[in-house]
């Protein structure tokens, strides 16, 4: 019994590590400019973590392997070097261990959080609501016009509140995709209507919540033009699993279009 | 004794049986009387407002249903010679307890098509029943928002591909209760419920109110973007009197 | 319980609060399988119990107050209320039924040390200063109450602003635990009636009763202050 | 043995009578007992939850025969809608976390065996015990009425997090009703634990048998002891924070809700409360409550392991040492929960350190268990077997913690399945074989009957290998970015639903393996081999009265204990390899 519980342990770690190693499931390549830290720390960790995983499993079944069932009589030994002995090595090698990885951790996260977003950032807005994004761009004049949140009406496809009367608003557009050209910096501006509400776009390293009532931003620049997916992380309904919207990095040429057609759709 | 006790279910069965008929004879009669009926059209006087095309990106499935046949918003439906298509016609004023009462037949149809409602704008008898269904093969979630002081309780249930009709009746009379589904949150429509014979207008804005007992009466119609127009009908048995309504595009 | 134990029965014999078999913490192993008399030291479960029960009602405000420090940095939203007058009432009221009730321990002490538990007399002056505890704290509940008529009638509700939805929750909560403190009092009298009353249990409503004087003092305080 | 302490002292005589025996029964044991047939209950309605919410990830326009009897609107036709899988989510994640992890291996073992294994006849408040679980079945059953709502029980996740759980109905379907049932049900449950750890904590403290000193109590009474401070400081905080919810619900106050939110098109009255304040108080109590559940698993693993492996741990101190910074620091690492939350960036690197150094304590008591392996006399049965498994899922699920409490990588895990692999690995499963061990352990103290092996063995083969079919693969679609809390994947998230299906299959079996268990119980609760006194050749005092222990514990005596609770690998007069912790003998080293 014992000896089987060795096996199938062993048999359980290798074949948990196999599809990382083999690296058949892993997040999607990136195209963001801040994620290549990130990734790196993340395989970093991934080395440490799997590492301590299979050390811990293999020496549980050898040693249950081996002193299992032993004869009354058998000697009871004692661990070279005691408690004492596994208390330092554990304090030295996870110590040093954690406090690395928090260190080399944080260097990725300053990357993202620490900086400010630069001046000639693209600013786009975002509004989170039960269940679908919208995305607004402050077309010629640079400006996003002022929201009314009385005047959000779903019904008239009057996602943000505006008034169209305002300076501010009239040449405002309003998108139900978001659309970024590449290798340009992205101010995001998010703000929800109604929940709290999630923006992950994984392939962009980046998940930041909607926290209702506190308008936060993200920024970041995507280096590979495509397609991809913007989806919502935080449970916000019975629609949760269907609130999303779709990312188009273009060139500026076809950013340039897009915006032109999606004006004169307003 | 006990023979007495095996006849008392015959006995009362019977006496059912007699009952139901002579109800559905009553309502035969009822309905016999009501052959009246109000016809007109309703036109907009003036520029149709431009209906902001609804970009459905953010289900493919929506997309595809709309490749070629793009969806707008459907607040103000002009069609061909101005005729105003989803104005609901009932009869504000007039009506007999009798008629108001009278349970209408049939179930009126509101369908979940291409991520839009069909109809945009659903009327109804209060003593109806009306049916749900989707013909989609995406989740929708049919959530109407009654004004809390008629009576009607809101409702918030999905309708997942391929589930059963969701039957339903409100409580009170209300004009209008809007309807809406957060998954797809550019979907929109109203139920108009109201006591007693109801028309609502095709395509060309025209309508029918069958089944108006004769007498005279306050036609109101409704329509979601412009105030509610009133006219005075006088029906008489036979002759269907029309009434026609002109809105004034804001 | 903080006695002396000379001989094993006796340990035994004056063990029996509330079916504990032990007589605690700090005992040394007999040694030689012999039992030697140990001092012990381990105080009465109740009253431990009591410490305990405070932490988590400590925690408790400790949540609520924190709850209030963001909410009132949260949002601009936060109108200050001026708190009834009655509310000092109350607090001299709280306070006054404290002292009454350390004369009372104080008072029942010194009898129990003069003479034997079992004959105990239950003078009237003892008894009447439970009695006046007990007004005094149920005096101080209807004061509460008359606060909350004085706020709602300045048109305070609870919903009205976060500053008296605090207000009531925080007033509601801690007049909830003055009735627990209450009804401990009533256990005192009963068992102070029946003239069987331990003077760990007394120490325990004491001390409960004394904790909600000084968290209501902190309330004050925290409601009063802007912070 | 016991020549010292033959004076027999009955503090209370035994009830009779039904009602006052088993149902209103002060008696800590009895108590034990229902807490345990309580955590029963709950883990098997969570499982078929879990069950019928796998399904519809599998297949999700699947129609389950029969469901729309559970509930007509959430499964018309028998297909599960969105809300309705949303609601099992949130009552499985509820009843388990709260009726099943907290209530077992703390309550359930915690109340039958600390007085007995502190020499203790009982508790010392037995009516507030009593009231403890009486008060925590109101709470389940408050939380089960909620299935029978309207529009279903609440859906908003085991977290609660507000604004969708403090805006009511119009946010959709369990918002309202259901929702305020789930946060008062909770509150409820807070008074029922506090009122344990009000009998917990002096028992350990004050009713410890004479020469029964701190450093003698075995290592699960350590954790119970631990936990119950946990509890005290966890649950206290908590409580406040459902009350607030529900008269945001209830009241209209705005403790959570912000200004100007428009749901449906509807401006709602509330302004000014603060999200994310529901969040910090709900994560300052969520996180202890994550060890609230893991350390007692520890010590029972603990206890049951070495007497075991028939030697003592490598140190007892380390242990206790350990567990309890484990629970000092668990709460300095709440934050990590809320990475993504609109917290500063610098407070998440505050939360993230000690999230990081927790793992220090929970390595070094992983190494003292496998070092202690080394040269023992390891025997193997059902209890020891599921002890190893603890320790295999302890770290399966523990080292994928590396990863959350980093900020950099939670950018990419949070909320995704890798969070969900990790907690039911290192909380849920681990906790949960913490449970098994204990039962297979102390069963026939409990009962005075003998498991049955076999299927005990059984048992576990299939729970442990089906356990990590299930959860490491949750891993994978973690790394894949699939998000949880979805009732369907569409998207990019399509591909991965043959592994959802291959996950739903592992737990269907798992979980039918689950019915070996309970027959196992029934069955031995009944017919089993009558257990003597100590079967499994254990040195602490609950092995040194009947199986099942008298009323008052020691049939009147008082027991008095001369030696460390792990006196194994020792040679005994009678020949045996351990010292009983009330024997006089002293030890010689084998």
């Amino acid at each position: 019994m014992a000896k089987i519980f060795a096996v199938t342990l062993i048999l359980i770690a290798i074949g948990s590590a196999i599809p990382i190693i083999w690296h058949i499931w892993e997040p999607p390549a990136d195209i963001s400019t801040h994620g290549a830290l990130i990734d790196e720390q993340m395989s970093e960790t991934m080395a440490e973590a799997g590492l301590s995983f299979l050390a811990a499993q293999f020496v549980l079944a050898i040693f249950v392997w081996i002193f299992s069932n032993r004869p009354k009589g058998a000697k009871i030994g004692h661990f070279p070097g005691g408690a004492t002995a596994m208390v330092l090595a554990g304090f030295l090698l996870v110590g040093t261990e954690v406090i690395a990885l928090g260190i080399f951790g944080s260097r990725a996260w300053a990357s993202v959080y620490f900086q400010p977003p630069a001046a000639d950032a693209m600013p786009i807005q975002v509004q989170a609501g039960q269940f679908a994004f919208y995305f607004r761009y402050p077309g010629p004049d640079g400006k996003f016009g002022p929201m009314h949140p009385n005047l959000i009406n779903e019904a008239n496809l009057n996602f943000f509140g505006l008034d169209y009367n305002e300076s501010a608003t009239k040449d405002d557009i309003v998108t139900a995709e978001m659309a970024i050209p590449v290798n340009r910096e992205v101010h995001l501006l998010m703000h929800s209507k109604d929940l709290g509400h999630s923006f992950y776009v994984p392939e962009l390293r980046i998940q930041q919540d909607f926290v209702p009532g506190l308008d936060l931003s993200v920024h970041f620049t995507a280096t590979k033009i495509g397609k991809y997916e913007i989806v919502c992380t935080q449970l916000c309904g019975l629609g949760h699993y269907n609130m999303r919207a779709y990312l188009y990095v273009y060139s500026q040429q076809d950013f340039d279009d897009w915006l032109k057609k999606e004006a004169a759709l307003q | 004794m006990k023979r007495d006790y095996r006849r008392t279910p015959v006995l009362l069965l019977a006496g059912l049986a007699i009952i139901c008929f002579g109800a559905l004879l009553m309502s035969q009669k009822v309905s016999a009387a009501a052959e009246g009926k109000i016809t007109g059209t309703v036109k907009l006087e003036g520029a149709a407002p431009h209906m902001r095309g609804i970009d459905m990106s953010k289900d493919p499935y929506c997309v595809k249903q709309h490749e070629n046949s793009p969806a707008h918003l459907e607040n103000v439906v002009v069609g061909s010679g101005g005729g105003l298509e989803n104005v609901v016609l009932y009869l504000s004023q007039g009506l007999p307890p009798a008629a108001a009462n009278e349970v209408a037949s049939g179930e009126p149809v509101f369908d979940q098509k291409g991520c839009m409602y069909t109809p945009h704008v659903l009327a109804m008898d209060i003593n109806q029943k009306y049916k749900v269904i989707t013909s989609d093969q995406t989740t929708h979630n049919i959530h109407p928002l009654p004004n809390p002081l008629t009576g009607n309780i809101p409702w918030n249930e999905s309708q997942p591909p391929g589930a059963p009709p969701l039957i339903k009746s409100w409580k009170a009379e209300e004009v209008a209760i809007p309807v809406k589904c957060n998954i797809h949150p550019w979907m929109h429509g109203y139920f108009v419920v109201v006591k007693g014979p109801y028309g609502t207008t095709d395509t060309n804005g025209s309508y029918t109110i069958s089944g108006v007992p004769p007498g005279s009466y306050t036609v109101t119609a409704w329509q979601e973007e412009y105030p509610a127009q009133t006219q005075k009908v006088t029906v008489t048995a036979g002759a269907p009197a029309t009434a026609d309504f002109t809105f004034k595009a804001k | 319980m903080a006695t002396t134990v000379h001989e094993p029965p006796q340990i035994e014999r004056r063990l029996p609060e509330l079916g504990g078999s032990g007589n605690g913490g700090r005992n040394l192993p007999p040694s030689g399988g012999r039992l030697r008399g140990v001092r012990d030291f381990s105080p009465p479960p109740s009253s431990t119990a009591l410490w305990v029960g405070l932490a988590a009602i400590t925690m408790t405000f400790i949540a609520f107050t924190s709850a209030l420090i963001v909410r009132q940095g949260a949002s601009m939203d936060w109108r200050h209320i001026n708190l009834p007058r009655v509310l000092y009432l109350n607090t001299v009221v709280l306070l006054a039924s404290s002292v009454t009730f350390e004369v009372f321990r104080r008072s029942f002490q010194k009898k129990r040390d003069a003479l034997d538990p079992g004959t105990l007399s239950h003078s009237q002056r003892s008894a009447a200063w439970l009695y006046a505890t007990l007004l005094l704290g149920i005096s101080f509940v209807v004061g509460q109450y008359v606060a909350w008529l004085r706020l709602s009638a300045d048109g305070f509700y609870l919903a009205t602003n976060p500053s008296s939805s605090f207000f009531y929750v925080l007033t509601a909560a801690h007049a909830l635990h003055v009735l627990g403190g209450i009804g401990g009092l009533l256990y005192v009298i009963r068992r102070f009636g029946q003239s069987q009353l331990r003077p760990t249990a007394l120490g325990v409503a004491s001390r409960y009763w004394h904790f909600v004087d000084i968290l209501w003092l902190y309330l004050l305080w925290l409601l009063w202050a802007k912070l | 043995m016991h020549d010292m302490s033959t004076e027999a002292v009955h503090h209370h005589a035994p009830p009779t009578g039904f009602i006052r025996k088993y149902i209103f029964s002060t008696d800590h044991k009895v108590i034990g007992k229902q807490y345990y047939g309580l955590g029963l209950v709950a883990v098997f309605t969570g499982m078929v939850l879990s069950w019928l919410m796998r399904l519809h990830l599998g297949w999700t326009s699947l129609a389950i025969p029969g469901l729309h009897f559970l509930s007509s609107t959430g499964a018309p036709g028998n297909v599960m809608t969105p809300e309705y899988y949303l609601q099992l989510m949130t009552m499985h994640a509820t009843i388990m976390v709260f009726f099943v992890l907290t209530v077992a291996p703390f309550a359930a073992f915690g109340n039958f065996f600390l007085p007995i294994q502190v020499g203790a006849e009982d508790m010392p408040f037995p009516h507030i015990n009593m009231m403890s679980f009486w008060v925590t079945f109101v709470a389940f059953l408050v939380l089960i009425s909620s299935f029978f709502l309207g529009d279903g029980p609440a859906l908003s996740g085991w977290t609660g997090y507000a604004p969708l759980s403090a805006v009511g109905g119009v946010a959709g379907p369990g918002q309202g009703l259901g929702q305020v049932l789930w946060a008062a049900s909770l509150a409820i449950f807070c008074v029922g634990q506090l009122l344990g750890s009000l009998n917990f904590i002096p028992t350990t403290l004050d009713m410890r048998a004479k020469g029964m000193t701190l450093s003698r109590m075995p290592l699960n009474v350590w954790g119970w002891f631990i936990t119950s401070c946990m509890a005290l400081t966890a649950f206290a905080v908590l409580m406040p924070a459902c009350i607030l919810l529900i008269l945001d619900h209830v009241a209209g106050t705005s403790f959570f809700v912000p200004s100007n939110l428009v749901i449906n098109d509807q401006l709602q009255p509330h302004a000014g409360g603060s999200t994310l304040l529901w969040q910090h108080l709900f994560w300052f109590f969520g996180h202890p409550e994550v060890y609230i559940a893991i350390v007692p698993a520890m010590g029972i693993v603990s206890h049951v392991l070495i007497a075991n492996i028939r030697r003592p741990l490598l140190s007892y101190k380390v242990i206790i040492a350990c567990m309890f910074s484990i629970a000092f620091l668990s709460y300095m690492v709440y934050g990590h929960h809320m990475f993504v939350s609109g917290m500063n960036p610098f407070s998440s690197l505050v939360f993230s350190f000690p999230t990081l150094i927790i793992t220090i304590p929970a390595t070094l008591i992983v190494l003292i268990w496998i070092g202690s392996l080394y040269g023992s006399r390891l025997r193997i049965n059902s209890a020891s077997l599921f002890a190893l498994g603890f320790i295999s899922m302890f770290v399966a699920g523990g080292v994928s913690g590396f990863f959350l409490a980093q900020p950099s990588i939670d950018i990419m895990l949070h909320a995704t399945y890798f969070v969900v692999g990790h907690f039911h690995l290192v909380m849920a499963v681990a906790a949960i074989f913490g449970i098994f061990t204990g039962t297979y352990f102390w069963f026939p103290k409990m009962f005075g009957r003998m498991m049955n092996e076999t299927l005990g063995k059984i048992h576990f083969w299939l729970t442990f290998v089906g356990a990590y079919c299930i959860f490491m693969p949750f891993h994978y679609l973690g790394l894949a970015g699939n998000v949880r809390r979805y009732q369907a994947f569409v998207g990019y998230m399509e591909p991965l639903i043959p592994i959802h299906k291959f996950i739903t299959v592992a737990a269907l079996i798992t979980g039918a393996a689950q019915f070996i268990f309970l027959y196992n119980l029934i069955h031995s609760r009944f017919w089993g081999k009558i257990a003597p006194e100590n079967p499994w050749e254990c040195t602490s005092l609950e092995w040194t009265v009947p199986s099942p222990p008298p009323y008052d514990n020691f049939g009147g005596r008082h027991p008095v204990v001369y030696h460390d609770p792990y006196q194994y690998g020792v040679e005994s007069e009678n020949g045996a390899d351990y010292i009983m912790q009330d024997s006089t003998e002293t030890p010689k080293e084998a």
